[in-house]
């Protein structure tokens, strides 16, 4: 997404580049959702709000989620790191990560799935980039609207960080 | 699709498995579900988003936890919504071309889903509906929600009805000479026209035109126009000129007619250059009877320009009885309804710190500061005008409050 | 339009506020050109070229002629002060207003013809609103999107400022 | 309509007769008319104008004059366009929405008139061309200009041909694993793909594939991958790796091979951090064999990051034979290709003076400045690097640049 809205943020985030890119690269890959499974549930977790061995703000671009982010935070859109806005569908084909989380020392690998079917949502722009690959790479590739894969076509509204496992070779 | 397949395979190989003290593998495809009961507040802002006019959009937003909750996308132009009172939809006239910018033109009425924030249906209307800058009185819900009056503009004049209930097109009416359109009384829209004079138009059980009443011109369109900016109590509205002078109009399935008129801005006032400000410049919180003004000190032409304080009306004794600086310049405000009212200001926002500000404005004048003006929602104490919290960056172009 | 954009300029141009408010009164309006008569004429003034008897700088909001304008400026959209951008129409029917020429000390009749078939231009914002009225009363009113009765529709580009005439009442 | 009239006579008769000394009237109704023959360069900047994608844009540019000459309107999110070698027309691959953001969507290639800017004709393809930040190889005509292949992401991959010279949609070809095309040779697109290899589609007359051949990998993806921001010339294309080497490469009808590779970037360079910038990070001068590189100083993760120099290099002798500073950090450049080039740059402009910036940077840090910057064209002298003029504030995201 338009990351220079925003790209003087990145050297405040040098700090926060603790990803393995040996685990990046061992990490890569899609994930590919059951579809009609995507369940409709209340906000879990509110701006600010600390959990000890999930450290950080997911509405803030530095939250560790997002070492290889590239969009608008669903957090700040209405929804939350791991949940589409109302009114919104999530895509469930993206491209993963692998981040280190600093509240217990592991990497976990990151899918990127974008909500879609509401234009961007502009606000919290992130863009960490960290592994991103070129395009004709998909899997590993944040520059592509994964909305394409999504019922709601390509619609780009924001982008969410899911935990889908842990990276023991990272 | 199978390169995917394969990929799937190659995660789950090294991310399984997840170790006791991991944290959990999280469910992909969740979405925020949305109700109106978890919110004690809600407030929509409306952005025609100029000059991306074909994105235009409404937010949605919390006021008491400050929090963006959601959008709609409103095709191109929109000039706002209806807020049905049962409140489990919302209803808005759209303009949509089948190639974005140019090609055929679609005008719709939709009706979205409250909850899920989905549109649910669209009725098809003649596409002549009016663009303009301010959203105000540019169509009317019956008040028992089930018609909708949408003006046109093509600019010659008519308006539109749709049954909402039947979800059909009823009939475009010709209203040369009038414009905005207003509800009030039990099946009445009253149209504003060009000479200070309105039309009343009544609607049968099926939506059609049975009866027209044009009332005395109420004001002088020439000396001191009322703004399109009215807002209601009941069947009383209350309209503020050009030149700050207060219009009560009754509406009724008698009409209009005006119950009486006085200055919200005194000759003294208007001596130091104080003037209505803004886009939306009133406010009524009807419970307690106090009308809300937005006004700013500059020379006549500025009446649309930002304002940087609210003045506070007592309606029953047509006296002021407050006022206070706004945090930012702000141009537009909107007011909850409960016994301990929130003020919705639109206000611009200079994202750097104000000494920086001050020194830019020293040493190189307005225009830089210009250029990075943004606006969004901030929150007030409606009694004392005690700042509260802001949602800033609503898009480009965010002009009108409508609270939930 | 979104003049706020620039509103922070309104003070700075307040000695260009010359307009005799009685003039304009006396010669609001709406100006109706034939339609099917639209010439494909080269530009004619670029920006900073001055003209004696009409001072001034086109691209600037400041110049006389758009005392009562709102919206961008086709001198810097690809038009001139009273010609469309290429790609655009020019709507016929518009609001008028009747600004001060501080070259001649004379008053014009200035028709404010919008330029339509592309979406908004976003440059050179301009808004003065000298004698502007509300919506009800058209003729007079600059809020309104004139495009409307245009061969491309509603799609706003960007104003112009063309002289329709002398108003010897001002 | 009638009071329209009536408001006609009004102004003529309190306008006429013009003295003679008064400023003529002039014409209602005209069209500035552009000719590129009137024009020494010109420049097209693309821009996806996120978040408002709706209102992808494209902005033609008069780089000597510093002028904004018009625009096109290319629906949601677009890729770019092509310019094909004629001039006189402009071909884009568009997505639209019935519903502009909703409902049902149709892609078309349409042609645009190169004098009016206004769009000729158009050819529904399958719905599934790829939306992506970057721009380069999404779409490539043949040499000929007839035939343009455009890539499609469902995210099954595969490519759509179209004949631009029938008007008519040729066929869909699946090609998985590969992505990004470019033109070479006769009549042949390569497709960048997964693996490293590229694949080669040979089409006939009526732009049928005929032949599909597969080089071998001519790079290591996983280690040092190319970025889709290649340029050419005649049948050589120069790509960079993230790790700043230089692959040259035959695109020909006999498919693609590996020229050589040689470093743009050297081990010394690497140690003090510099690395490849911004999203158009190559430009070729052809006539002088030039070759010009976008560079920055950061980690590895910001190869996508605005860059602050440019390095010129000689690909006769493969040197770095110059390099300088930038007025502003960019992300794309791009060259024209006349004896005396200009280096054409988008630049990220903060609308203030630069020591009220570098008060806000030491006072509040870089969050307050963030949220200002906005893109524009900067214009360069290409042999020395002397910055001329800009044409700032071209939309939300502009990023790539076409000279025509």
């Amino acid at each position: 997404m338009n990351w220079f809205d925003n790209f003087f943020e990145k050297t405040s985030r040098t700090t926060a580049r603790l990803t393995s890119r040996r685990g990046f690269v061992a990490g890569v890959g899609v994930v590919l959702a059951g579809a009609g499974a995507f369940p409709l549930l209340p906000v879990s977790r509110v701006r600010g709000e600390e959990i000890a061995n999930d450290p950080g703000d997911p509405t803030n671009c530095d939250y560790w989620r997002y070492c290889a982010i590239d969009g608008y935070l669903c957090s700040c859109c209405g929804g939350t790191h791991t949940a589409c806005p109302p009114g919104t569908v999530m895509s469930p084909i993206t491209w993963v990560g692998t981040c280190l989380n600093p509240g217990d020392g592991k990497h976990y690998i990151l899918s990127y799935n974008d909500c879609c079917g509401k234009s961007g949502c502009g606000r919290c722009l992130c863009t960490r980039n960290e592994g991103d690959k070129p395009m004709y790479l998909p899997q590993a590739a944040n520059n592509i609207n994964w909305c394409a894969g999504s019922s709601a076509d390509i619609i780009y509204n924001c982008s969410t960080a899911i935990i889908v496992g842990v990276d023991d070779d990272a | 699709m199978k390169r995917f397949a394969v990929s799937i395979i190659a995660v789950l190989a090294t991310s399984l498995p997840l170790a006791a003290a991991d944290l959990p593998e999280e469910t992909i495809g969740e979405v925020v579900s949305f109700a109106r009961e978890d919110h004690a507040r809600l407030v929509w802002v409306t952005d025609m988003n100029s000059p991306y006019q074909a994105e235009s959009r409404a937010y949605l937003i919390d006021p008491d936890a400050g929090r963006f909750l959601g959008m709609l996308n409103l095709g191109y132009w929109t000039n706002g919504m209806q807020l049905p009172a049962t409140g489990n939809r919302i209803v808005a006239t759209e303009t949509h071309f089948n190639r974005t910018t140019r090609g055929h033109r679609t005008d719709v009425v939709v009706s979205y889903d409250a909850a899920s924030l989905q549109p649910l249906s669209e009725i098809e209307i003649p596409p002549k509906r009016v663009s303009s800058v301010k959203m105000q009185g540019t169509s009317a819900l019956s008040d028992d929600d089930r018609f909708l009056a949408q003006m046109n503009f093509t600019p010659a004049q008519s308006v539109s009805f749709v049954n909402l209930e039947t979800g059909s097109f009823i009939a475009e009416v010709d209203v040369p000479g009038c414009g905005n359109i207003y509800s009030g009384g039990d099946r009445e829209f009253h149209l504003l026209c060009g000479d200070g004079s309105f039309l009343t138009l009544k609607v049968d059980e099926d939506g059609l035109v049975t009866e027209r009443l044009r009332s005395a011109p109420l004001f002088d369109p020439f000396v001191d126009p009322i703004t399109i900016s009215g807002v209601r109590k009941d069947d009383t509205w209350y309209f503020v000129t050009l030149g700050g002078a207060l219009l009560e109009l009754a509406m009724t399935e008698e009409g209009v007619s005006l119950i009486r008129t006085w200055p919200l801005i005194s000759d003294d006032d208007k001596d130091d250059d104080w003037s209505i400000a803004g886009f939306q410049h009133l406010a009524l919180h009807a419970p307690s009877n106090r009308l809300y003004l937005l006004t700013l000190q500059g020379p006549p032409e500025a009446f649309e320009d930002p304002g940087t304080a609210v003045w506070v009306f007592d309606l029953e004794t047509q006296t002021k009885i407050d006022s206070f600086e706004l945090e930012e310049i702000s141009i537009s405000i909107a007011l909850s309804q409960d016994a301990d009212p929130l003020l919705y200001v639109i206000g611009a926002h200079i994202p750097m710190p104000f000494l920086a500000q001050l020194w830019i404005y020293v040493t190189e004048g307005e225009a830089p500061l210009a250029e990075v003006v943004q606006l969004g929602l901030d929150i007030y104490e409606a009694d004392d005008g005690t700042y509260l919290r802001s949602v800033p960056r609503l898009g480009n172009a965010p002009t009108y409050i409508q609270p939930w």
